[in-house]
């Protein structure tokens, strides 16, 4: 057991990955001799050499078309993009060719890649580098969607993202670069698909994703604490391939169903939750379904505004008290 | 332009027409069988193009890689891929080349090197300078050449990937086929250059170069120089073809926004013919020429039984592939 | 009364408002000597010339870009894109520029733009030509979204849009583009934001959007007449503004709630519908919530494949009678 | 090298000397805000590239529009936004700007013709054509001048936007501020040309402007030029201004990436003290220069005081202003 933090986790699975299988190569933008604005891919283009880790130039739709290029002759490339919010300049590359290549040649083409990008808001940068993306993501056939919540899970998803035959996004979220967390000895891969429950509990299920699972758990402690209510606390983890039997499971036994999430309110991947349990749980519930989001609103770059904007532990545990009370 | 080469032999000659006259022929049945409806949703037909197809498919490897845009039929069955499966395609069959998934814009044949037809313009670009950079790192030696057209030079990808190609000195070659028209619009109309990809060839470092896209002997010079010069290394180039397509941009349009002159002018240096009398100036025999245009046509009579015959996709198929292993499901 | 096709009924919106107003004005690929490769903007350039129907290069970025520029300015610009797929390539003008820039300026840049696109599958047109993608306008905040269902709606929505004061995103779907239906004689307008019951009933409620719309109708219009169920259907006609006073006061009444979508399952519009409803609605609930939908797969191009993936009506009438039979 | 401008007045060279003053007291005190922790969240400092900002601005008529990046403290400046609200705006306060909406990299002020800063890195170019086409259409006789770095011209939407904007001979000045580096990495490591703009120029028929970006004076003079020739209805230009920032690329970033005799170089060649010769030479008095400087510093601690005293925007803007009706209701 190691300690290290969920920004040198990035780096130490790339490392694990890239030492393991040399088919495997990165690029982006200044994560070579920079070591990249984040300082997540320090140490690589020392380690591994020009050839495997690679400058661009700002040029997102050439990066994503080339990782594509490079995934479907043979190599498992991994693609940096600075910032999620620069999804959108690519995502033609994302939505369009690499989520559908493979269904629409039949198979044919095959596209074992990565894309990681810094997501997430927290950091007062304004509205165009604080999204969350991951449910732009989710929407797309095609793609597989991993946002880990801690440093050991950041490693092992990453892993995991790597050596995986499909194409994986994987969302590294800003807020947690500096939280520190333990890795397993040895090599350490989680695989993807499986949601995790950092809780149990009886009275209600709480579903969160990466930034907002500490808080979710918080606010859990808290909810035990002051208001005897035994919350479940599930990690998502990856939101394709989704875990939905952790999630049924869990409302069958609370009846309660809350989500967590960061991205704008409409069209969230809590409305995804919301809507499994709608159908496939209706039966358990005993009240109504509740997601806890931010506004429908671009983020601010103010921090008491952003502050305000993405939901807060005090706001789960406000929400959650009130909610249950409601429906009792 | 470049010159016709000098030192192109008779058998090099004799396959890119027979090429040139197989798409040619497929594509002229598939446009009538677009009419009598079998040939459903769109279909973008490449007939005077032909040679540049040729040209570039006799210039390569047999492991090289081929990406080409929706206007790929040439691209496609110039690598060698049989009609049968790709008429079945267009025709939305089980037997299609992509198990009728796909469709006329995306043919795509991976054992062939055929790396995709693709159906978003300037996508492919920047793909296909990934597939170079593979091959790079891999040193395998592999060349990719990706087809585009004329209107493909405005938008931004274009432009990402001609610059990183050059910067990464990626075995790739890129190819305008500039057929003058973007889908009804003149391309002189959008562009701020005269020669929308060699006018910006020095954009990148590259020399301009410009080639008569209907003389297939012209491209395959012009495309065996620029394939020699990715595979040792020395990195990419940008050829501008001109050439013309004979009827409309796509489906049932017949074209009518360009004027009688122009299409006429062009049919008048239609490849095929040029490439048959140059052949018979060369010597070979008419018997030998109509017995490739006798084949050619055997073939797609074939091709077209075969996919005529062939039954519709299972439904079963609907939910495969999405996934390596074989699935679609997103959720346990 | 004029009778009209939904195809006519773009060009028909277009004159009117361009008739009306000499700041409207119209771009697009083909747009203009072509009128349009679906014939949509035909006889607009012989009309009102080229200051006002202008070609584009083929530069999604340009278009969406100078669009926002020009509103920005002043002008009350109208941006074509040719197929909704097109959207991915200037995703970032969309989403992170146009979306975003009211807000993050405090109200200081107004952007009364459209944005009209040819969305939806039907026509063979493969996975990359054939896509709905109003769910991905309505995860963005800022954007308003239309989709209209029939030629009157079509006009009526589409002139509304133009005359907003905030970017509206309109679909319109090729399927429909051949419908008939009659136009309401002189200036005619349909504002954003308000549902139409197409059908009342008590049974249960169906929401339905664009071709789905007619699919829904004729499936309620089956299941009454074969299996004795009065469904009642609500075209939403917009998802942004969302009328979901209308959908509550449906479900209010019929207790159950079946959507039709024709976006991939994961993360569509139908998602946000169930979630709003187990939240406000879920006390006059009485069965699962359903989402009939593509499944979360890229569009095939083969007919039968196509015609399998997008739900029909038989699928619609099917699901209903099994679940509500199911439920009981 | 455009050559330093004979004609121009002192009264125009003393009004771009104390914008660039005033620019660079009022970012200097920035940057040691933001190491007090005042300033939040990022911020890129335009230091060292005032002349670009001072050249242009003087050259612009109070109605033209100015298009810029996230380094765009200088561009806002220069068209007379007043400091307080941008400072407030860099602290996230009321005051601010954007009523801390927005933040550093979106400085826009409507009234003043800033139309925005953009952080998306070569979005604004096509929404600067866009604005320009307005002005066209309006004929209003205005102007749109935009503002990017080095790296930018490596993006899609550089090429896009330039070619339209030449095919629609739109009033549009693209500036290029070649400072020489993206965010850590040299300009000349991932572009295939040695000038990333002038190298470009002829791919949309433009003639190559490089311009001396330290130079007030001659950057000055190609701005007027460049602009009367779009007011004149000739057409869009695409200028690269040669110039550095003295600092790192944003927030802590001490740009240690760079050469030490590089930086020294440029630091040597400061635009600030040199166009504080110039003036001097011109026979403008030491006590005048320094009361510009001394009314920049007092300006500054103003704005500093006046932003430090704003209260924290209240959380009733929140959700405010994302539609046109001031609030942000998607439902009813
Ligand atoms: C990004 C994008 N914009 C628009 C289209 C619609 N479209 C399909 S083909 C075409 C014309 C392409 O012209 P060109 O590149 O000259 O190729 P050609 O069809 O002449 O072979 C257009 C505009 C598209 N497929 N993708
Ligand atoms: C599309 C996009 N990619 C990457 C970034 C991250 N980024 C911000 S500034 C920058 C460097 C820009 O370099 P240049 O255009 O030379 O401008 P400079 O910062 O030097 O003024 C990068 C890569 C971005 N904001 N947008
Ligand atoms: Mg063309
Ligand atoms: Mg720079």
């Amino acid at each position: 057991m190691a300690e290290l933090t969920y920004r040198a986790a990035i780096a130490s699975a790339i490392t694990q990955e890239m030492d393991r299988d040399p088919l495997v190569v990165l690029i982006g933008e200044d994560i070579g001799a920079a070591g990249g604005v984040f300082k997540l891919t320090e140490g690589l283009l020392d380690r591994f050499g020009p050839e495997r880790v690679r400058d661009t130039p700002i040029s997102e739709q050439a990066i994503v078309g080339a990782v594509m290029g490079a995934a479907m002759t043979g190599l498992r490339p991994i693609g940096e993009l600075m910032f999620s919010d620069f999804f959108a300049v690519a995502w033609d590359m994302v939505a369009n060719q690499i989520a559908k290549t493979r269904y629409m040649t039949d198979g044919q083409i095959a596209l074992p890649l990565v894309l990681r990008t810094a997501n997430g808001g927290g950091l007062r940068f304004g509205a165009q580098h604080s999204q969350s993306v991951e449910n732009w993501a989710m929407a797309i056939p095609g793609l597989k969607v991993v946002a880990p919540s801690n440093p050991a899970d950041m490693h092992g998803l990453l892993a995991a993202a790597i050596r995986d035959p499909d194409p994986v996004i994987v969302c590294e979220h800003k807020a947690l670069f500096a939280v520190k967390g333990d890795l397993p000895d040895g090599e350490h891969v989680v695989p993807l698909g499986q949601a995790a429950i950092v809780r149990e509990g009886a009275d209600c299920t709480i579903v969160a994703l990466a930034a907002m699972v500490p808080r979710a758990a918080e606010a859990a402690e808290r909810l035990a604490a002051d208001h005897g209510i035994d919350a479940e606390v599930i990690d998502l983890r990856t939101l394709i391939p989704l875990d939905a039997a952790a999630i049924l499971a869990s409302v069958a036994k609370t009846s309660r169903l809350f989500t967590v999430e960061e991205n704008p309110r409409v069209g969230g991947w809590g409305a995804e939750i919301v809507a499994l349990v709608a159908d496939e749980g209706f039966y358990s519930l005993d009240a109504p379904l509740v997601r806890i989001t931010t506004p429908h609103i671009p983020l601010p770059s103010a921090a008491v505004l952003e502050d305000l904007a993405i939901p807060t532990t005090d706001r789960i545990v406000e929400t959650i008290v009130r909610r249950l009370d409601e429906a009792k | 332009m470049a010159p016709a080469a000098p030192g192109i032999d008779r058998d090099t000659r004799l396959r890119m027409h027979r090429m040139m006259v197989e798409c040619r022929l497929l594509e002229e049945r598939a446009q009538e069988l677009f009419f009598e409806g079998l040939v459903r949703g769109t279909t973008h037909l490449g007939i005077g193009q032909e040679a540049v197809a040729a040209g570039f498919a006799v210039a390569m490897r047999d492991d090289d890689y081929t990406f080409c845009t929706y206007r790929g039929h040439n691209h496609t069955l110039a690598r060698g891929v049989p009609m049968a499966p790709i008429l079945a395609e267009l025709f939305g069959r089980s037997t299609g080349l992509l198990g009728g998934k796909g469709g006329s814009m995306h043919l795509t044949s991976v054992n062939h090197g055929a790396m995709g037809s693709y159906a978003i313009v300037g996508a492919h670009l920047p793909i296909a300078l990934g597939a170079a950079w593979s091959a790079q790192y891999r040193k395998s030696g592999q060349v990719a050449v990706c087809f585009f057209g004329d209107g493909t030079t405005n938008i931004g990808s274009f432009h990402e990937a001609l610059n990183m190609a050059v910067v990464w000195k990626a075995p790739v070659v890129f190819v305008c086929e500039n057929n003058q028209y973007m889908e009804y619009t003149p391309i002189g109309a959008v562009t701020a250059v005269a020669r929308p990809a060699a006018d910006r060839a020095s954009a990148y470092g590259l020399e301009p170069i410009v080639v008569d896209g209907n003389d297939a002997d012209a491209v395959h010079t012009v495309a065996a120089t620029a394939i020699a010069r990715a595979r040792a290394g020395e990195g990419p180039s940008l050829i501008e073809a001109l050439t013309y397509r004979h009827g409309g941009h796509s489906r049932a349009d017949p074209g009518k926004y360009r004027p009688d002159e122009e299409v006429a002018a062009w049919k008048a240096r239609d490849p095929i013919p040029a490439s048959r009398e140059r052949l018979l100036a060369a010597g070979v025999d008419e018997a030998t020429l109509d017995a490739i245009d006798e084949e050619a046509a055997a073939k797609v009579a074939v091709a077209e039984a075969e996919a005529r015959a062939a039954p519709e996709p299972s439904g079963e198929t609907l939910e495969t592939q999405v996934w390596a292993d074989g699935g679609s499901a997103w959720r346990n």
